[in-house]
């Protein structure tokens, strides 16, 4: 059972528990739905972002397995005050990390994408793992179609 | 009704070849069977065979591999006939499974009410597969029909009472499912027909999840059509049957055109050939259905009275171990199960508990079992479905069992 | 262009397990691939180790045997892509074979061209398969659209002068075969093709009988769709590709309905995958595709351009035969000619021969090769037809030879 | 080559190369049209039954193999001044021969038919030996529809 431990690390469950920045983001000027249509993980992100395009604000809703919910919640507070070029930036390495693309350590600052690294051993869930952040690059791109992982 | 003879499960078991190993270090435990089955060492032999003996195609050969592979080919009618009680091959259509039989009606019962028009209706129900909602939203849109539905109860039972209100003069079409394979619900079908026919509706049975458990004879079960996919019935992936009564199959017009289903061609006109040929277009999955043919002979070896017992028993287990576990929800209290049993975990989702299940040997679906209309009336956005088949035992469900509570351990 | 490298044809034969029979006696001599091709080893194991490993239902299961079988399925569309030497893996569909393909097309194309209209019109040609001519015809029933016909001439070569005046802004599809399956006439698909783009039509290439022959890059034979079957291409029986440009299959509506080609279903309405997902209703047939994704790879490893030149002069050495025999007629003088030699015996019927010359274990085929149209422009019956394959060589051609002298023995 | 000598006899050759009652029969009564669509043969049948009931005569034209050709010449040979419940008797015990039904000895008035029990080992070919058969069957049943061995 070790491989789930790493898995479902105490972070994952605590953040899926009581995610931050949960419920609907009223200042936001950004938003978009993303949906796994496979098992059915639906989620909707808020991004408040300033004029000088910094993500001021992110706030997200889910109904989501743990990984889904674990990753929005420590996307938000992640990229929460990050300006967006930075912010597309994170999303390729975590993207190119859970896929498996990158073995490459995250800056210490971002230490805490680390506990999704084991998400890579389980395709299926990889896309648990990324919907949240593909939903934000669609918000950020103001496109209306959702999201999808398909 | 005397007992039927116990299962000998042990033989069983070793008749599938994919049963023999390990996940995750742990022996496979595959409580996945409405998704798909695993299949007999008869089937893979019989697939194997075509290709390494009578691999050639059917129907309009005369050398010998072409020979052979059409008798085997058109066998497969005959044993089909024998499975389902009934006793005109031609009444058997080979199609993918019970998507392509249920598009294939959707697109040529028009043939037989003398063409839709808005107004029309088709019953089904709350418990239904997409594979018997989307062909008739299809058809909605491109007739003007009407699709209504049978809804169910908390207990996820069909509620019988609103079949007078439903069943009207309107009502062309009821398409209904056997048993449900979200819940395991198994219908009154007698009832819901009875009231059809009292219209004069077209009957059709799904009957995806009962093929592979039940008697499914059209003789019991009065109705139209009725279908099924090989792959959840251990046979290959490529080929299932689509029965039907002859007088109406017999009026319909084909579906997909090509050779095959033809008796000429012309520039100017074309004209098809006898049922069930005028379905079959192009060249089939000649080495599945000769797989199934072989699939339906090892379910019928097995006594199917037998595999429902056994089953049902399984089922019993099952359901009276969650009932006793704390913070085990489980979706659904039909009056008559078969098939699976669905549940929840408090605070835990499917697919997390699907994925740490997985990791102790125990195959599962998490999901909407393809029934998102259930889900959203049941108010969930998925569920743990365990469902079996003949090669299962108790060892199976103390398997799950455990895996269920390294579930909650992780979660703890 | 230099040589290509000869094919090692005796290794090749070894991994056909199908070719090591005797039939009536006499060593198996298979010149029926044009019908359905034997499979090689590599083939036969991928699909027996779907059902020995990985057997279990593809894209919606969290387990270990589902994702592996997801992950086998899903990367036959790459394999597809580079055997295309295309890009984009989601314009691979996955059908039964080129039947299936063109039965959607047919009631699809319609959300391209923004719905068909009396007056529209299909150009086919005289060579045709049934499969590329009954959906036409039943499209044309549905909707008014008319099918034209570009004819060919004795030497069954189409006339393509005849096109400036059949190609015209009416013109909405223009649907051809590469290879003709009954003569083995190769088309000058440039040619047709260029003059379908002139007008704006949607073009679509009937790969069947070239896939298995040739390179069939889209690249190179510049068109909006292609498909072909994979029993014709080594592969297992079910599983056909359908390609198409991605911007056009985005804009299709599906066909079938059912599970998985669905992103959410309600009864009020339902929304549909993405592009190829939307296009593949209900359960596929897993272990037939990963077979052809087996098939597709032993087909590149052999070295098309090798296959070509091999064949070529496969067909070279019959034709010349054939051509120094008395009362032997060969159908057809295509300038390029790719797949088979059609050919009759004066006063002998195709079946008393195809039936004799099994009896020498030459496996021929004899019949109208489902181009009825074809067999009435040339006022023939039926025709016997050889066609190759990778594995046949010379001395097939010699058996080929002597059975017809036993033919015209039985018959002097 | 002795199976295709047993198959192909000299009487089925001599037969299908000079058709007995072969071309169209002016004065028919009763007439239909059979094929078998996976090969192609095609055959006429035209009949002149009597008002007691006897096939007076018999005519076809067929685009057809050898033993189907032959078949049918053969069987107006049998069955000309027949009566036509004979003629169905007839049928039977040929059809139940060329399928394999049946491996019982014609009587000696219909020893011709003999050559046709060959035919039984060649599945696809027995088609060709029925098709004229079923195609008076229609004939007499006066059908509209195609006989077709489908
Ligand atoms: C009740 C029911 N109907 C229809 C289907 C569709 O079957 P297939 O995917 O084989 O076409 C299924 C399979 O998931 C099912 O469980
Ligand atoms: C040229 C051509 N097109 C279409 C087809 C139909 O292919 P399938 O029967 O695999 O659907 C064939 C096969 O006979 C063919 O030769």
């Amino acid at each position: 059972m070790s491989s789930m431990r790493e898995l479902y690390q105490e972070m994952i469950i605590d953040h899926s528990r009581s995610p931050r920045n949960h419920g609907k983001l009223q200042s936001a000027n950004l938003e978009a739905r993303g949906n796994n249509p496979l098992c059915g993980d639906e989620i909707d992100m808020q991004v408040l972002r300033s004029e000088d395009g910094v993500l001021s604000e992110i706030g997200f809703e889910a109904t989501a397995c743990a990984i889904c919910t674990a990753s929005a919640s420590i996307l938000t507070e992640t990229l929460k005050g990050k300006a967006e070029n930075e912010a597309r930036g994170i999303f390729e390495s975590f993207h190119s990390t859970v896929t498996g693309e990158s073995s490459a350590a995250y800056p210490p600052e971002l230490m805490k994408l680390e506990v999704f690294t084991g998400v890579k051993d389980y395709p299926s869930r990889v896309k648990c793992a990324t919907l949240p952040w593909h939903t934000l690059m669609q918000a950020l791109e103001e496109k209306s179609e959702e999201a999808s992982t398909e | 009704m005397a007992n039927p003879e116990p299962l000998n499960v042990s033989d069983l078991q070793r008749q599938f070849p994919a049963l023999d190993q390990q996940v995750h270090g742990h022996r496979l435990v595959y409580l996945d069977s409405a998704a798909t089955t695993q299949k007999p060492q008869s089937v893979l032999e019989a697939v194997d065979s075509v290709y390494r003996k009578d691999c050639a195609n059917v129907h309009r050969g005369v050398h010998t591999l072409s020979e052979r592979a059409t008798a085997r080919y058109e066998e497969v009618r005959k044993i089909a006939t024998r499975f389902l009680g009934t006793e005109d091959s031609q009444e058997i259509v080979f199609t993918r499974g019970v998507t392509e039989s249920m598009n294939l009606l959707a697109n040529t019962l028009s043939g037989l009410v003398g063409g839709f028009k808005e107004g029309d209706e088709v019953l089904i129900t709350e418990l239904e597969h997409h594979a018997n909602i989307v062909p008739w939203q299809l058809l909605s849109q491109s007739t003007g029909i009407r699709v209504k539905v049978l809804p169910c109860d908390d207990a996820c039972e069909l509620v019988l009472d609103d079949l007078d209100k439903l069943v009207t003069e309107k009502t062309r079409i009821v398409s209904v499912g056997h048993v449900s394979n979200a819940i395991g619900t198994m219908n009154d079908i007698d009832r819901i027909f009875s009231a059809a026919r009292g219209v004069g509706a077209i009957t059709i049975l799904d009957a995806a999840q009962s093929a592979p458990h039940m008697d499914i004879s059209p003789k019991k079960i009065d109705c139209d059509f009725l279908t099924f996919s090989g792959h959840k019935t251990y046979g290959p992936t490529g080929a299932g049957i689509l029965w039907g009564k002859r007088e109406l199959l017999d009026q319909m017009p084909p579906w997909q055109g090509g050779g095959d289903m033809i008796r000429t061609v012309s520039f100017e006109e074309s004209t098809y050939a006898e049922t069930p040929w005028k379905f079959e277009a192009g060249t089939p999955d000649i080495a599945a259905v000769i797989g199934l043919g072989a699939a339906l002979e090892f379910l019928d070896s097995t006594g199917r009275p037998s595999v429902e017992a056994h089953e049902a028993e399984l089922l019993r287990m099952i359901e009276s171990h969650l009932m006793e576990m704390e913070g085990v929800q489980i979706v659904g209290k039909p009056a008559t199960r078969a098939c699976c049993v669905s549940f929840t975990l408090d605070g835990i989702h499917p697919h997390d508990a699907a994925t740490i299940m997985d990791q102790n040997g125990v195959a599962i679906r998490a999901g909407h079992h393809c029934a998102m209309p259930l889900m959203k009336r049941l108010g969930l956005p998925a569920t743990i479905r365990a469902s079996v088949g003949v090669h299962n035992d108790q060892s199976d469900v103390e398997a799950l069992i455990q895996s269920i509570q390294a579930v909650r351990e992780i979660f703890a």
